[in-house]
């Protein structure tokens, strides 16, 4: 064809200037000897170029410097006047943006439904240009020096800012070190390292609490108790878990009583002292015994009658 | 005498122990559900023919417990263990996730206990290769087979909780 | 290994007879020589074969007929005993159920949006044998008595009874033939085959309603009228309609009122004698004209005041 749009560099950081250069062909028969070559960028008025000049084989070429590229998209186009219009010859893609800044605030949680790590980070401020996040890893041993065996890549879904570390990518009960890159046409960058062992961060939920109805031929007739079992999460029954029981009476701004260090699993517990309302809430939530761990949320209130 | 056991090894191990028999159960219950294969018992013979064989934990018992000897038995038989599990890859695509956890969980025991007899220096220059693993010539074999390791791997479990109850 | 169990057939109509034997190879080195060869049908109790005998080669057989297979699923197993127990030598599994009937009320709808001709049918009885299901097809001519080329078959997804044949399948206003094999283990069958052009069976949406605000300036103030405009579902405006509307008061048992042969597109409509009450329900559907097709759905009802 005619014309040829070179621009160098095809991507810039918003607001640097572009160079671009326009050949014609001498072979472009349709057109005259010396065409004006003139130039258009996105939809503003149609402008020649800062030089025309001929090269050694004849080729016609238009240089062109935008000063300040104040779009993170645009086409620039290469024009020549033809009758009493114009003729494109050639369209060229402008892209402006930033580099990535290095991804933040990551941090992971072990699934043990899906039995997936999975991380979360903040991406940084908005770059405008396509920007790839990429999960990396290696494991290591206790003090995260080691540098062992490198975990695949794991490449997060279109435009999540999270990724899901599958189970044979994993060695549990190990320390691993993973950490996020960001690469875009502008240059890359990478998060602070996070050491961690993936048993060390599981994302526990709480126990399952139930009321238990006690025959009233059971026990000594007390007002004011009520009797309740609880068992961890199913997924975690393995791992040794320590509990926190919280109670409340349905009244306005009534505050939560804590009772702390129960077992993870109770076929019958007594609560007595219960005078302050004919309902109360309580709520459980477990933490890992004696190993790293996070705390479950609080299980879903549940709502009791104490003995009369 | 050994060097003492730290307690985070112990307790991780513990877990790890209790999380690989919780596993083995559940793949146990879907064998005995799916194929009427509910009494390992009954596969003894078959066992012998097809080669399944018993890791010794010896060392481990609660009259001699000898940790080094202990926590080689253990990597030794854990080793093995993965490999019989991975040879019964392809049981069937409904028990192949939880058979899938399964093998990573005892293999990443198994690395628990390499690191600590490293840490501990008593771990041989080089890991135990694995051994000749036996092969299933028929869909039976492999359920039947499957049903057969696991319960060998949950009483080798049961002896090595108790052993490292005791290094506690 | 020691026991091998052969069936014939695998498998069998429900209730049929299955015939099973177990061979004990010599060279089963653990078991005694004469071992009395058992079998136990899923949970049943264990019982012994028909008949055992020695094969030239040395290998013990043992014969068992079930007379009449009623699981449609079930695993047989050949036993020995052993000590005070039994071992296991071999399973087989035995699948029962009945070859497919022929699938029924197959019908296609073009979807507009998605581009695809979507057939759905009934699939007929239950089987108890994992069935396919598969939709097939040709190009064809007028008469659809033309076979021409075979378009590719239409698996559906898992347990689903309908299958989408993509737009990149179809060869829009010219008829095709479809029809649905359905095949098991113990047969297949087809259902009637479908004469139908793409475009004579598309899913019509119903067109959009609005009501009109005529400025009062602009209409001599004629009570019990109201002004409103419709257009056609985006997707099928290339398509000549003819629509219908029809109104009713908001009055318990108030009947429709019918207004047949309206274009498919309106940009003002006057509808009068509106005195039955204050508000009434309009709904408006349409139908491709001239042509084959369905009537879409009527639109979602529109309530309007008419003047006072």
């Amino acid at each position: 064809s005619c014309g040829h749009i070179k621009i160098s560099p095809p991507v810039v950081r918003l607001g640097d200037p572009v160079l671009a250069s326009c050949t014609i062909s001498p072979n472009c028969s349709k057109l005259d000897q010396q065409p004006k070559i003139l130039w258009r960028l996105q939809d503003e008025p149609i402008q020649p170029g800062d030089r025309q000049h001929h090269l050694p084989d004849g080729t016609q070429e238009s240089l062109i410097t935008l000063p300040h590229l104040n779009y993170t998209q645009a086409f620039l186009f290469c024009l020549v006047p033809w009758d009493d219009s114009f003729q494109l010859l050639d369209q060229a893609e402008l892209l402006a943006g930033y580099p990535p800044a290095s991804p933040s605030n990551l941090s992971c949680l072990m699934h043990l439904t899906t039995n997936s790590l999975v991380c979360q980070w903040e991406p940084g401020p908005e770059t405008h240009l396509p920007t790839s996040f990429v999960l990396k890893g290696f494991r290591s041993r206790a003090d995260c020096q080691y540098q062992g065996d490198t975990i695949p890549d794991c490449v997060p879904k279109k435009r999540q800012n999270n990724c899901s570390i599958p189970r044979k990518n994993l060695l549990l009960y190990q320390n691993m070190v993973v950490w996020v890159q960001a690469k875009n046409m502008l240059g890359s960058s990478v998060s602070p390292k996070l050491c961690l062992d993936p048993m060390d961060v599981v994302k526990l939920e709480p126990p399952m609490l139930q009321a238990l109805d006690i025959g009233p031929d059971v026990v000594s007739h007390q007002p004011g108790c009520l009797w309740l079992s609880w068992k961890p999460w199913k997924p975690s029954e393995f791992m040794e878990q320590e509990c926190e029981l919280r109670y409340q009476p349905q009244l306005k701004g009534a505050n939560w009583t804590l009772v702390s260090h129960l077992p993870s699993s109770k076929d019958q517990f007594e609560l007595c002292g219960l005078h302050q309302a004919p309902v109360y809430t309580l709520q459980m939530r477990c933490i890992r015994s004696s190993l790293p761990g996070f705390w479950s949320p609080w299980s879903p209130g549940l709502q009791l009658r104490p003995t009369m | 005498p050994s060097l003492p056991l730290p307690r985070s090894f112990l307790l991780k191990s513990l877990e790890q122990v209790r999380k690989i028999q919780a596993s083995g159960s559940v793949l146990l219950e879907q064998l005995c559900a799916t194929y009427k294969l509910c009494h390992p018992e009954e596969l003894v013979l078959l066992g012998h023919s097809l080669g399944i064989p018993k890791a010794p934990l010896s060392g481990c018992s609660s009259q001699a417990l000898q940790q080094t000897q202990c926590l080689s038995q253990l990597h030794s038989g854990l080793c093995l263990y993965q490999g019989l599990l991975q040879a019964l890859a392809g049981i069937s695509p409904a028990l192949a996730p939880t058979l899938d956890l399964l093998q990573l969980d005892v293999a990443n025991f198994a690395t628990t206990i390499w690191q600590q007899m490293e840490n501990l220096g008593v771990a041989p220059p080089v890991q135990p290769t694995q051994s000749a693993m036996p092969a299933f010539t028929s869909a039976f074999q492999r359920r039947a087979g499957g049903v057969l390791a696991i319960s060998y791997l949950q009483s080798f479990l049961e002896t090595a909780r108790l052993a490292l109850h005791h290094l506690a």
